[in-house]
């Protein structure tokens, strides 16, 4: 079994599980406070949040990965002043693998998500106030719990939109094998060989098992967490 | 004083303008629907802000449109339970119980969780989720959540009117027990007639947003003006009584100022200080004393006023010692009776039509 | 040692991965991706000391950048144009001044790389318009992302003709070549390579080992011309 | 027989097993909460299947386990009213009452739009949206909007429970029209005893999934048995009544068989026939003809029946021309009455007791 | 402002319209199928049909496009029987572009439309069968207007998506300039030549424009659906 896929493949895997799980990881939170936000907050400029936050969407993914190279990469203003800021290098590395993942997989949390955030019963919140909650603690500890399926949902498939991106990862990170060569940029690779469509479609047949899983995952979970909110 | 609301706010048609005090005990907020109930006791909660007024609980100004002041709801401590429970449905019955501890003021007072559970009949409930309640059982895990939450106040927003009258024989008790042994004030709004001459020591009475009566509960049942607002059917006179004695064939004896009232059985150990509440329509008026009747109850008064009404009934208001009595008869029998103010006469009562849930302990 | 990593044109792909194999040191990296978008990252410090680009114009933007080692440019590589048909297309034609590639193509599509952007579609494109065939085809070819994808729509037969580079042909034995376009038909096909500043001792090394016989001899087996000297 | 109901089925614990007819006219079922009110009526719409069992309307058979027949719900064309009124809030109220029309199949009559909103006083309202109606309002278009897709027979479960005592006064007078003008055949589930007074003209009390009484209205509420279904304070009989004359001071008098009774002016011509309900409460008994009260309605009878229940109460039935009356008082007062069956008794009613709401046509 | 794109960009913008217009149109009934299959029925497979569904969500387009090659290409079983039978050519066709934007969109619609049936309530759907009507006329009388506000966000979305993709699209039809020439493989083109990203970029400003517009467009249209729906 272990030698169905070369050594390399086993790290391209490797490098997508984790660059998906940190991208889902990080960019939970900025999801949730702009769910939260889109579905719950009056404030100017909502539609352009809301509009910048699709983009990704509805861009090619070349563009998104060129847009992050101009802005994260080390020559580039935002990268260098991390860089020289905080050590920290995006471009080229798999940290900015995981910043592409994140973003190109933001939109699909936010949308599951919002959609969460607006099923919850704003009673449910106010009451939590006359209890004596706070805003923030009305949120940890009423809001959070009850959007929980949604978050699943939307955690899953940012994870599983991850593990599948290509076109803004290999633009903005390249494609360097044992750095920031993905699954997809190795299927990438190999439909670059000719007759390298066996190997190639290996490959998505890993991807698909992954993300299958974590789809089938995540409807089990997301039906618990349901049943837990309804409260039965 | 320990709530005082003097608030101005509009909607729409509708100006609500409502100033009152609610003393310690229960204060009933009664009114028909629309008549803007809900909205002082949301004003009050925080959760509606008054286009103008001002609003104190203990001396503590919660809301001040001059000043500029507007405590946050979360910081005003005020126990609110809804009609519809909105309990937490992520939470065990003990989560929901628990919720408001960890919110509430180090060193604040307030009844312990056992107590509570104790109180309203819900030790047995604690591992249940709220799903897994019955509607009575839910109302009493909300009351418990409020009340945990060490407020200095409840509120509550006709917190039966969603169960079945079963259902409101369960919870009605617990809530007297709470104006009994807490002396938690509470804020009480409904529209039951029998909820409030039950459980209200204070009576506050809307009519398209402003006040239309206030006072003690006696007082407003009293009050002939009252019949409309309260109904045909259930207006009717309160009174205070003492328990003397309880009868082996399952009778209980009060006495009230004007006589002595049979009962069937009530809870309650002699010299134990209750109400009772006679419905205007359940009463006869005789000039005799009437013999060889099936009822048991007759108090003799006098009348003091006479007030006809739109249909072919009047209201007497009788004096019994120094209780008021109210009879709804009709305009004939007044007149063949010719009753007057100043007439002495005899009031009869069926002994079952002061029903067990129309007596409330004091 | 220090790794080293090599930018190379995907066209580049299956020599490469041959002379990667064999080459003496176990730390050489080689990324593969478009001559565009590694120019690009090069520009944005990408971590690479050796670039192979599939044409010069790319590699001039790096050199006028000034990021290039001194004097480390040359022309590694040359290749050829090749006309090739599908597995069981009977089209017999050579590409030839004013040969009728119209009527072979009959309702069929010809299958190339994007002709405006990607280095082997802008080269074919260039042999058309000198051989005089460009405008009786031009509405009916098919411009794949790159080159490879070209050959794969020839290959499954979805395009009865295309033009890839002859190097393509390697390892896609059921494509038949119909034959190779003039030299002189097209700009020389060359690929640059140079080092990236700073150079390291281990980039220097895999540099002399690509310019070695040795990896002559592999590219060679692959279809690489030595480079065509520059005009 | 308009509708003939024999089912099994059970939901864990309960086993429903219920079989019964109702006739034309309005037939109500009843009973407790969780009794198995709307599971029977769900099987008869076919939102229910039954474990077995055979339902039949106007010999037409809906479901048949054993010829295992069952009707797809859209086929039955049973017009049913649900609880919350379930408008469509996507159609106007025109929308909404039209919404059956077109699925009803040609030929079948039934009433017209504008009887229906003429009938039901929803006229004015037919631009508006559901969101923009009271709950009364939402109540009756749901009603017009089944009668309109012309069904064989009416199913109405709890129609008017959502709804204050004003809203249902509103809308009562409508189903009585609909049950004397339509003729249409009405399965009514209700646990208000006042409403299935006033309206049944068949009862079906179930208890615990089973059928525990069944009969017509006045026989089901004239049983001293039906006591503790019926719940004390709800208790009472059911009497045919002729409107005799309207008097001047506004009281109306009508003939029953044991003698006549005054009501509050009911708006039925003289000779029209009605139902009156007397609350077994509201009943004093004397063993002489009582004199000087308020009280003007006294009918004279014979005591059929004492049964004691649990408290200190006891209800007396007593036959008064060819009705049977209910009367509750406690022990004591028998005993000092000396009540027993065969004795001749005088049953005293204020006038008043017997509401307006109590009384409907029949 | 009409020479601020040359005319093969003007042409490759209607094109995008026009094929994102009918992917839209033309996955719209299947998606509206798809949801209510997935949020209502019970089958065995429908697992498997939701991950199905997922996949081009998951997969590099490239891969996608490949496998619309191999199944829809004129050489390819499908493909050739439709030719045959239909006379309907997808590959290489603007039609091709039409049907992968349409599976590209398809899992955003889908989930879209199945959030907004999972939300209708049952009771109306029984309360129509009570009056009479079948199935089919329930689900055209109530589920469907019903559902009317999440329809309209995942055929924006859908729209959106159509407008911005590129790999499956070029893998499947590739770049036939006045038959194929989208506005991403435009972009893609101007991306690959020194100097081009200025015009890329105005090509990016402009499918941005679009795409915002729809996004607003659809923001509106919900909260209108959803306002009647909601019966006030
Ligand atoms: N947010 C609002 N906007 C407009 N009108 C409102 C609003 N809230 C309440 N009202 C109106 O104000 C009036 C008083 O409402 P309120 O809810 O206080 O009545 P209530 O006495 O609690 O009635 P109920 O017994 O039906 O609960 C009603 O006529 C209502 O329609
Ligand atoms: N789908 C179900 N699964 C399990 N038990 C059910 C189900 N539906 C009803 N029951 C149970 O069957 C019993 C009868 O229910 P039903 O709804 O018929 O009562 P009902 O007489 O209409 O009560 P109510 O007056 O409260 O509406 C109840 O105990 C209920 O809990
Ligand atoms: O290797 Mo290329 O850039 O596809 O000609
Ligand atoms: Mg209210
Ligand atoms: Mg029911």
């Amino acid at each position: 079994m272990s030698d169905w896929l070369g050594p390399e493949e086993w790290w391209a895997l490797g490098l997508s599980l984790k660059v998906a799980f940190w991208a889902t990881l990080l960019s939970l939170p900025f999801a949730l406070l702009v769910s939260h936000a889109l579905a719950r907050w009056q404030f100017p400029g909502k539609q352009l949040l809301n509009a910048l936050v699709h983009l990704p969407l509805f861009l090619p993914p070349v563009v998104t990965g060129y847009l992050l190279l101009i802005t994260f990469g080390r020559r580039a203003p935002i990268g260098a002043w991390l860089e020289q800021t905080f050590g920290l290098v995006l471009a080229f590395r798999w940290t900015g693998a995981v910043l592409a993942a994140a973003i190109m997989g933001f939109p699909l949390m936010v949308r599951a998500i919002r959609m969460a955030i607006e099923a919850v019963d704003p009673n449910l919140e106010e009451t939590a106030a006359t209890l004596g909650a706070s805003r923030f603690w009305v949120f940890a500890t009423v809001t959070l719990p009850l959007v929980l399926p949604g978050l699943i949902a939307g955690a899953v498939l940012g994870f599983a939109k991850a593990m599948g991106e290509f076109g803004a990862t290999i633009t903005f990170v390249s494609n360097i094998p044992g750095q920031t060569q993905t699954l997809p940029s190795a299927i990438y690779g190999f439909l670059q060989v000719p007759d390298g469509e066996t190997d190639a479609l290996k490959l998505v047949a890993v991807s698909i098992a992954v993300a299958m899983a974590a789809l089938i995952a995540s409807e089990l979970l997301a039906r618990r967490a349901a049943k837990r909110v309804s409260g039965r | 004083m320990s709530l005082s609301v003097d608030i101005n706010h509009s909607f729409g048609d509708l100006a609500v303008q409502v100033n009152f005090q609610a003393p310690s005990g229960i204060t009933a907020l009664f009114g028909k629907s629309g008549s803007g109930k809900t909205s002082v006791i949301n004003a009050v909660a925080g959760l509606l802000k008054p286009k103008a007024g001002r609003i104190t609980s203990q001396s503590e100004v919660l809301f001040d449109s001059r000043a500029g002041i507007n405590v946050p709801v979360h910081r005003r401590r005020l126990g609110y339970v809804f009609q519809d429970s909105r309990l937490f449905p992520h939470l065990s019955v003990l989560g929901n119980l628990n919720y408001g501890k960890r919110f509430a003021p180090k060193g604040s007072s307030g009844p312990s969780l056992e107590e509570v559970t104790e109180l309203l009949g819900i030790a047995h409930l604690l591992n249940r989720r709220p799903g897994a309640l019955s509607g009575g059982e839910k109302q009493r895990v909300a009351i418990g959540r409020a009340l945990l939450s060490h407020p200095r106040m409840l509120l509550m927003d006709e917190p039966l009117a969603a169960l079945d009258s079963a259902r409101k024989d369960e919870i009605l008790p617990f809530l007297e027990r709470l104006r009994d042994s807490t002396g938690l004030p509470i804020l009480y709004v409904s529209h039951s007639v029998a909820e409030v001459a039950r459980l209200a020591t204070t009576m506050v009475v809307l009519e398209h947003g402003k006040v239309a009566q206030a006072g003690t509960t006696e007082q407003v049942f009293s009050d002939p003006a009252m019949v409309r607002q309260l109904g045909l059917r259930e207006a009717g006179s309160v009174l205070s009584a003492d328990v003397t004695q309880h009868h082996s064939d399952g009778l209980t004896e009060l006495s009230v100022t004007g006589g002595r009232l049979f009962l069937p059985q009530i809870s309650l150990p002699p010299r134990a200080k209750t109400r009772v509440r006679i419905l205007a329509q359940d009463v006869i008026l005789s000039r005799d004393i009437p013999v060889g009747l099936s009822a048991l109850n007759i108090l003799s008064g006098t009348v003091t006023e006479i007030r006809a009404g739109g249909g072919p009934g009047v209201v007497v208001q009788l004096r019994c010692g120094s209780d008021f009595l109210l009879a709804r008869i009709t305009q004939r029998s007044a007149n063949a009776l010719r009753l007057a103010p100043g007439v002495a006469c005899h009031a009869v009562i069926k002994s079952v039509s002061v029903a067990r849930h129309d007596v409330g302990h004091t | 040692a220090e790794e080293v990593t090599l930018f190379a044109a995907a066209s580049l792909k299956t020599a490469l991965d041959e002379l990667a194999d064999v080459y003496p040191g176990d730390t050489l990296h080689i990324a593969y991706g478009g001559s565009s978008s590694m120019t690009r990252q090069i520009l944005q410090g990408a971590p690479a000391q050796l670039f192979i680009s599939a044409n010069q114009t790319w590699m001039d933007l790096l050199e006028r950048d000034g990021i290039l080692a001194q004097d480390s440019r040359i022309d590694l590589l040359g290749n050829r144009l090749a006309l090739i048909a599908a597995p069981n297309n009977t089209a017999q034609v050579t590409p030839t001044p004013a040969f009728d590639l119209a009527t072979s193509l009959s309702d069929g599509v010809l299958a190339m790389a994007l002709v405006k952007a990607v280095p082997a579609g802008i080269y074919g494109r260039e042999a058309l318009v000198t051989l005089g065939v460009w405008d009786s085809v031009e509405g009916n070819v098919a411009q794949a992302d790159n080159v490879r994808a070209a050959l794969r729509l020839v290959a499954t037969g979805e395009a009865p003709l295309g033009i890839v580079y002859a190097t393509d042909l390697g390892a896609a034995p059921d494509v038949q070549l119909l034959g190779l376009f003039p030299a002189d038909s097209h700009t020389p096909i060359r690929y640059p390579m140079a080092l990236i500043d700073p150079v390291s001792p281990d980039a220097r090394a895999v540099y002399e080992f690509l310019t070695s016989d040795t990896a002559w001899a592999v590219f060679e087996k692959n279809g690489f011309i030595r480079p065509a000297v520059q005009p």
